[in-house]
């Protein structure tokens, strides 16, 4: 039973029209044994940018604990938020200079960019637990059931999708891959990052806001 | 005073004075104000660094000389003081440049770089067995963030940001020269131009396109930006270049 | 064969561990206390490598309380928990790593909140309503699943804590015999006789 | 390598970077992974390298390396010729690639291809794309409201953003 | 015989497999090598150049590791350089055989390298040095190495004489080398030579489809068809 | 080479099986069944051919798929070819979808200690479905219809002591309904409507549990989701999936083949009018069969 699958957990992230979503199952387990229902996998690094980080649960905290000293650093001497593609360089480096000795994680980035006109793109990116560093235009998947993701994205993802149908898709695609895996589940989490310009949705908000979801879909 | 290795004893060279100054810091200035002039000016779309490059005897072989210095694609200094200082300091920002692209994938943005230098000149004044660099810099570069942007570094490790600014033998005039001329919607062209008249002020002999350096910052277009990294490379279009010989024959000619 | 349960309630954790000190198959020591008080509303329950555990347990001790006095306040539980988690974390990757699995139990005298923490010898570290480690694990957490009550005052919870102890005396082939039970809650940390 | 070409003042060379190469992986004895093919043009003109893992290069006109390595090599050695044309070179780099693509199970998708000459590199990105993906037979939209979820929590976290620089700079520490 | 530890190749590792040689005649040396290297059963190079110079006169041959071997020949070559540098005046090749020993001999259990070291100086003339697998160093008149080295002992020893001239020498080796090459799989290609003199160092080239051609058992299976394996494409001319 | 081998013996070591890739699946409609199949067959990181069958007509109701060690593959679908033809020189009729899957077990399972490592999933019409009682008039009942069943009803009353036994027989006629039964390779078998197996099992399996059971998902209010899809519908998932698998696992690809299996009765409205269709159905009046072929990457 390899190393990565000792405490189970699986993430993915999706690419929308004008927004980005990155959603993660809830459970830490010992092997067969569930512990908790509620381990965090997914954390903020900036407004605009998220990791998940399936895979050996004390590197989970730990690399966490990194990745924000780096960023608040960076943030202090740069005086400006880190970028989401800058934030995926930043975790190749820090993961292969373990290169002999690594973390056991593989870690997905989630975010929206800020093009040199200004508005915002959806960014996402994956790497291996060496940090081989992998931008997609669709779809990243990591974790336990990380084949089951890969079989439902591709069946389910289009492109352009709108925030509300994202949700949906990336939702769908998390809970029937999930399922079909005995490391993963015990509940999810969706991060959704998208605009709101005056749409119709009951939380409408003022224009240009982005918004973050924490939705957690449960099996009905 | 210790040093950090261990209780070792090393002297330290740099102390303050009765009335509260580092003299070594000062002696370092009187070094820069020795130095051939240099000077750099921000325009609207650019920067431009020159700097006169005046060697002692006709028989020396300047072409091997080279006073403005490339550190990154973005990013490009001038000095005035000792060449041999700059020297080392040059390879040192070019490392912690290479250093910051390894980590996140571009290189550092002006501010930041000048951070690291201004944090290695600090050093030079406050560690054991070390003299300060005897130079002052003009670290030139472009970054997304925040456009063009010009520093000073002194030796004494402090560094600030300017519109224009001149270092070396006749910083005064030249200061008050650029005062003068200087606007903020200035174009990199009459940027250029600015500086060579600027430099024609103090210069001692024959202005050619051997005896200045020209570096130049060009802002790169909207089209330029949104065509993002030079495919396969990887990184953005080298925002700044040193002119080479004919351009500074023709800006010259004018 | 180390067995150690915890259980929140409404305003304290009760955290449960065996007290025999086994060689191999002989019990050596009947009474061995295996939750250390780390602070005033702190107790860390440990298991795991003969050894390993109370060394790395007075270490945690020692050092926790030197914050404490540096500091004339007590590290609150989630930053203990986070402190005592990284070392575990560190030691993994180390030369000789502690095989030391924790319950972590502490009341946060700002929040007035109880904390539970279940870190193991790789320094996984979750916040959990209740948690066991060793064998008694396997009984006691389907137990807990169906009885546990958040909001439960001192006298169920430790009702609930015999039903887990009594099930593991039951089921389990080498159930220990005695148990030691502390509780800490904004009074402090006291035993209590089950 | 533009820590050289800075220090140095010159165009780097090929050669530079195969040894640089050569010489780190020779130092982790294999462990790190790395077969690769270098080709560059410099002062000395055109020049084609490969590195395996262990360290060990050779210098060669055409090379392949890779799990499709054979299947490319057997195209090399049916057509290539001596002093091929810019054309010729790219048509047989694109049949070989393809002949990775399509019989190794390790290869796929696209042809990437880049020219490099003396004056300049053209990179060719995605320059034949013969695995498209078909499209679907059905669209998988789900009605909104498909996904039951138990709670929503909505930050809404940038009412409206501009950025303007504050501070232009200390004033000149002149004590 | 207890096992000897020899270091085997690791699994990947490029092979030289190899015929390799080196034979002193009278006014100098003559180095040849086959010009295979392959990786498993896959021939990586089939037109290696296995003979490394490490100074103007003094050549080696490589067998055993690829990596290894030009590792250790570029080290050898840096030593050389220097050498010359701060003594005024070529290395000799017993000194160069020397330095090659000891990288060899101090580093046995990380490598697999066994080099033949040939070449021309100003003490002794034309000498040859046969370093092995073990490290241990062995000047000889002439000197065989490699995995196809095994299958030509018995034709040197029947064939080599004292005293030969420039032609005969190269006979000998273009003719030894083709047995070797016939006779091992990990030996192929075309064979390259150097003629090294106190003049100079003349590179010769036989292409693989020009080999010299011996009994390939064609009487015993009657047919008599001359079997011609060239393919009409003129081999890769690479340069020196 | 002689370098010291000789210290220690050497040890040949044969390993009986190796993996050729593909993947199967099959789901089973309200009267059809669809059983299908990539036809690459690979080995390490290479392409044995790209077209290999793996999904096998046995009867006219009955369509088997094979996937994992193909020369096991191959022979397990001879020998139960084999073992059919007996039945119908036995039986004088194709043997029921229930009894081959028995039969497959057990031939499996015969092999437990040298199993053939093969994942088979065996689709068709289960005769399951409503039963048409008629008064057998002697003479009908032999011979009987050849997809109709004799079927013998004992019925006993308790009076007393006696039991009274009354033998009667109906000839029953039967509709199919669509059925899929997937086995381990040791013989393990389960009745389901949509099973995949294979290399990609576990990329298309959680798709098809979305997709043909609706799994996570709320019906819309008022309504409940449809119990079985139509075949259109059907078609469009498998060659979707198949697609999406070749998209994410190297050892997918080439080409895909579809049976679709009918229940006798069941007209094959719109089915004429697909793309690469072929009927092989060889009884007429009863169940029949079709193969869709399509491309697939050859990436």
């Amino acid at each position: 039973m390899s190393i990565m699958e000792y405490n189970g957990g699986s993430v993915i992230a999706m690419v929308g029209k004008d927004c980005v979503a990155i959603a993660s199952d809830l459970r830490l387990g010992v092997q067969s044994l569930s512990i908790s229902s509620n381990f965090q996998k997914i954390f903020p690094v900036t407004d605009r940018v998220f990791v998940g980080l399936p895979g050996l649960a004390s590197d989970v905290t730990t690399l966490h604990e990194q990745f924000r000293y780096r960023v608040n650093m960076y943030t202090i001497k740069e005086e400006r938020e880190i970028e989401p593609e800058t934030f995926a360089q930043l975790v190749s480096s820090t993961l292969y200079e373990r290169r002999f000795g690594p973390y056991f994680i593989e870690p997905v980035i989630a975010g929206m960019q800020k093009t040199p006109s200004g508005s915002l793109k959806p960014f996402i990116a994956a790497t291996d637990l060496i940090g081989c560093l992998n931008f997609a235009k669709d779809f990243v998947v990591a974790g336990t059931a990380s084949s089951k993701l890969f079989g439902v994205a591709e069946g389910l993802w289009e492109p352009d999708l709108e925030a509300e149908d994202l949700f949906e898709t990336i939702s769908q695609t998390l809970l029937n891959a999930v399922d079909r895996d005995a490391f993963s589940g015990w509940g999810a989490v969706v991060h959704l990052m998208c605009f709101f310009e005056g749409s119709t949705h009951p939380l409408a908000q003022p224009r240009r806001s982005s918004t973050n979801r924490i939705a957690s879909p449960v099996a009905p | 005073m210790a040093s950090a290795d261990g209780g070792a004893y090393s002297y330290s060279l740099t102390v303050f004075s009765p009335s509260g100054k580092l003299v070594q810091i000062e002696h370092a200035l009187a070094a820069v104000s020795q130095g051939t002039t240099s000077l750099g000016i921000k325009a609207s779309n650019g920067i431009v660094i020159a700097t006169e490059k005046k060697s002692s005897s006709i028989l020396i072989d300047d072409s091997m000389i080279e006073k403005v210095a490339v550190v990154c694609p973005n990013i490009g200094i001038v000095y005035s003081g000792m060449g041999p200082d700059f020297r080392i300091l040059v390879t040192r920002a070019r490392k912690s440049a290479q250093a910051y692209w390894k980590i996140y994938g571009e290189y550092p943005p002006t501010k930041v770089l000048t951070q690291e230098i201004a944090n290695i000149m600090q050093q030079a004044t406050q560690s054991g067995g070390v003299r300060p660099y005897g130079v002052s810099l003009l670290v030139a570069g472009w970054d997304i963030t925040r456009g063009p942007s010009l520093y000073q570094v002194d030796p004494s490790g402090s560094f600030w940001a300017w519109k224009a600014s001149a270092i070396g033998k006749n910083m005064v005039n030249a200061k008050t020269f650029l005062e003068k001329r200087y606007n903020d919607e200035i174009s990199l062209e009459d940027a250029i131009h600015t500086a060579l008249l600027t430099l024609k002020e103090g210069f001692e002999g024959q202005m050619t396109e051997k005896t200045i350096e020209i570096g130049v910052v060009t802002v790169p277009t909207q089209a330029e930006l949104e065509a993002g990294k030079v495919e396969g490379t990887g990184r953005f279009k080298p925002t700044f270049r040193k002119l080479s010989e004919e351009e500074v024959r023709d800006y010259l000619a004018l | 064969m180390d067995v150690s349960f915890a259980i929140t309630g409404k305003g304290y954790v009760i955290l449960a561990a065996d007290t025999t000190a086994a060689h191999s198959i002989i019990k050596v020591k009947l009474d061995e206390d295996k939750i250390k008080a780390l602070g005033p509303h702190l107790l860390m329950a440990y298991s795991g490598e003969p050894g390993d555990t109370v060394q790395f347990a007075e270490y945690i001790e020692r050092n926790i309380r030197l914050y404490q006095i540096r500091n004339t306040y007590a590290l609150r539980p989630s930053s203990a928990a986070s402190w005592i988690r990284r070392v575990l974390a560190d030691s993994l990757r180390s030369r000789k790593p502690y095989a030391v699995n924790l319950l972590l139990g502490g009341y946060d005298t700002n929040t007035h909140t109880p904390h539970l923490y279940w870190v193991d010898y790789l320094g996984t570290l979750v916040e959990v309503p209740f948690a066991a480690h060793g064998y008694g694990s396997y009984f006691a957490l389907s137990l807990l699943d169906r009885y546990h009550d958040p909001e439960a005052p001192l006298e169920e919870g430790l009702a609930t804590l015999k039903r887990c102890i009594d099930e593991v005396s039951k089921r389990l082939v080498v159930a220990p015999g005695n148990y030691k039970v502390k509780v800490v809650d904004k009074d402090g940390v006291r035993e209590v006789e089950l | 390598m533009e820590m050289h070409a800075l220090s140095t003042g010159r165009k780097p060379r090929v050669v530079t970077a195969m040894t640089m190469l050569k010489q780190m992986l020779f130092q982790y004895q294999g462990h790190i992974g790395a077969a690769l093919v270098l080709g560059g043009v410099d002062a000395t003109g055109p020049q084609l390298f490969t590195i395996h893992p262990h360290g060990s290069t050779d210098k060669l006109p055409y090379v392949t390396m890779g799990s499709g390595s054979l299947a490319a090599m057997a195209v090399f050695e049916s057509g290539w010729q001596p002093n091929m044309t810019r054309e010729q070179a790219l048509e047989l780099v694109t049949a070989a690639i393809s002949a990775g693509i399509f019989n190794d199970l390790g290869s796929g998708s696209n042809v990437d291809a880049c020219v490099i000459t003396a004056t300049q590199t053209e990179m060719l990105r995605n320059f034949v794309k013969p695995n498209e993906r078909v499209q679907k037979e059905r669209s998988y939209g789900f009605r909104r409201g498909t996904t039951a979820y138990k709670k929503e929590e909505i930050r809404s976290l940038i009412i409206s953003e501009d950025v303007r620089p504050v501070r232009e700079g200390e004033e000149m520490d002149t004590t | 015989m207890q096992t000897v530890d020899i270091q085997q190749l690791k699994s990947g590792e490029v092979n030289l497999g190899t015929s390799i040689m080196a034979v002193q005649f009278k006014d100098g040396v003559i180095v040849g090598a086959d010009s295979r290297t392959t990786t498993g059963s896959y021939i990586a190079n089939r037109v290696t150049d296995k003979l490394t110079h490490v100074h103007d006169r003094i050549y080696c041959c490589r067998s055993g590791s690829a990596a290894d071997t030009q590792a250790i020949a570029d080290i050898v070559h840096y030593y050389l350089q220097m050498h010359t540098q701060q003594s005024g005046a070529p290395p000799s090749v017993n000194f160069a055989a020397n330095t090659f020993q000891k990288l060899c001999y101090e580093n046995k259990d990380a490598l697999s390298a066994g080099i033949i070291v040939a070449g021309w100086d100003k003490d002794v003339g034309p000498s040859v040095y046969n370093i092995p697998l073990g490290g241990g160093l062995f000047r000889q008149p002439w000197a065989i190495g490699g995995s196809g080295s095994t299958y030509v002992y018995g034709y040197c020893d029947a064939t080599y004489k004292d005293g030969w001239g420039k032609e005969e020498t190269i006979e000998f080796v273009k003719n030894t080398l083709a047995l070797a090459m016939s006779r091992d799989g990990s030996s192929g290609g075309v064979i390259r030579m150097c003629v090294i003199t106190e003049e100079g160092v003349e590179r010769l080239f036989v292409p693989g489809d020009k080999l010299p051609k011996f009994w390939e058992g064609a009487e015993v299976l009657g047919a008599s068809v001359k079997r011609s394996d060239s393919t009409d494409q003129t081999p890769m001319a690479v340069e020196a | 080479m002689p370098d010291g081998s000789f210290a220690h013996p050497q040890q040949r070591h044969f390993n009986p099986y190796t993996e050729n890739g593909g993947t199967i699946l099959a789901i089973a409609g309200a009267d059809f069944s669809v059983i299908a199949g990539d036809t690459r067959q690979s080995e390490g990181y290479s392409i044995q051919t790209r077209y290999a069958p793996k999904v096998f007509r046995l009867t006219d109701r009955a369509v088997l798929a094979v996937n994992g060690f193909a020369a096991d593959g191959n022979m397990f679908v001879k020998k139960v070819k084999q073992r059919l033809e007996w039945y119908r020189h036995a039986h004088a009729k194709d043997m029921p979808l229930r009894a081959i899957a028995r039969l497959i077990q057990t031939m499996l399972y015969a092999q437990r200690f040298f199993p053939y490592y093969v994942y088979n999933i065996l689709g068709g019409i289960e005769e399951d479905g409503k039963y048409h009682t008629s008064l057998p008039s002697y003479s009908t009942a032999f011979p009987p219809h050849p997809l109709s069943r004799v079927h013998w009803i004992k019925r006993e009353w308790k009076c007393g002591p006696k039991v009274l036994v009354a033998n009667t027989f109906r000839l029953l006629v039967q509709l199919g309904s669509g059925a899929v039964y997937s086995f381990d390779p040791v013989g393990s078998y389960e009745r389901e409507a949509c099973r995949a197996a294979g290399a990609a099992q576990s990329l298309v399996q959680p798709f098809l549990d979305n997709q043909i059971y609706f799994k996570n998902q709320t019906a819309p209010a008022g309504q409940s989701h449809p119990t079985h899809l139509p075949l259109q519908d059907v078609l469009s998932i498998v060659i979707d999936s198949f697609t999406s698998a070749t998209e994410r696992h190297i050892e997918v690809g080439d080409g895909l083949e579809m049976y679709v299996v009918l229940a006798k009765g069941r007209s094959p409205q719109g089915l004429e009018s697909i793309a690469g269709i072929q009927e092989v159905t060889t009884k007429s009046d009863s169940d029949r069969v079709f193969v869709i072929r399509r491309e697939l990457k050859k990436d």
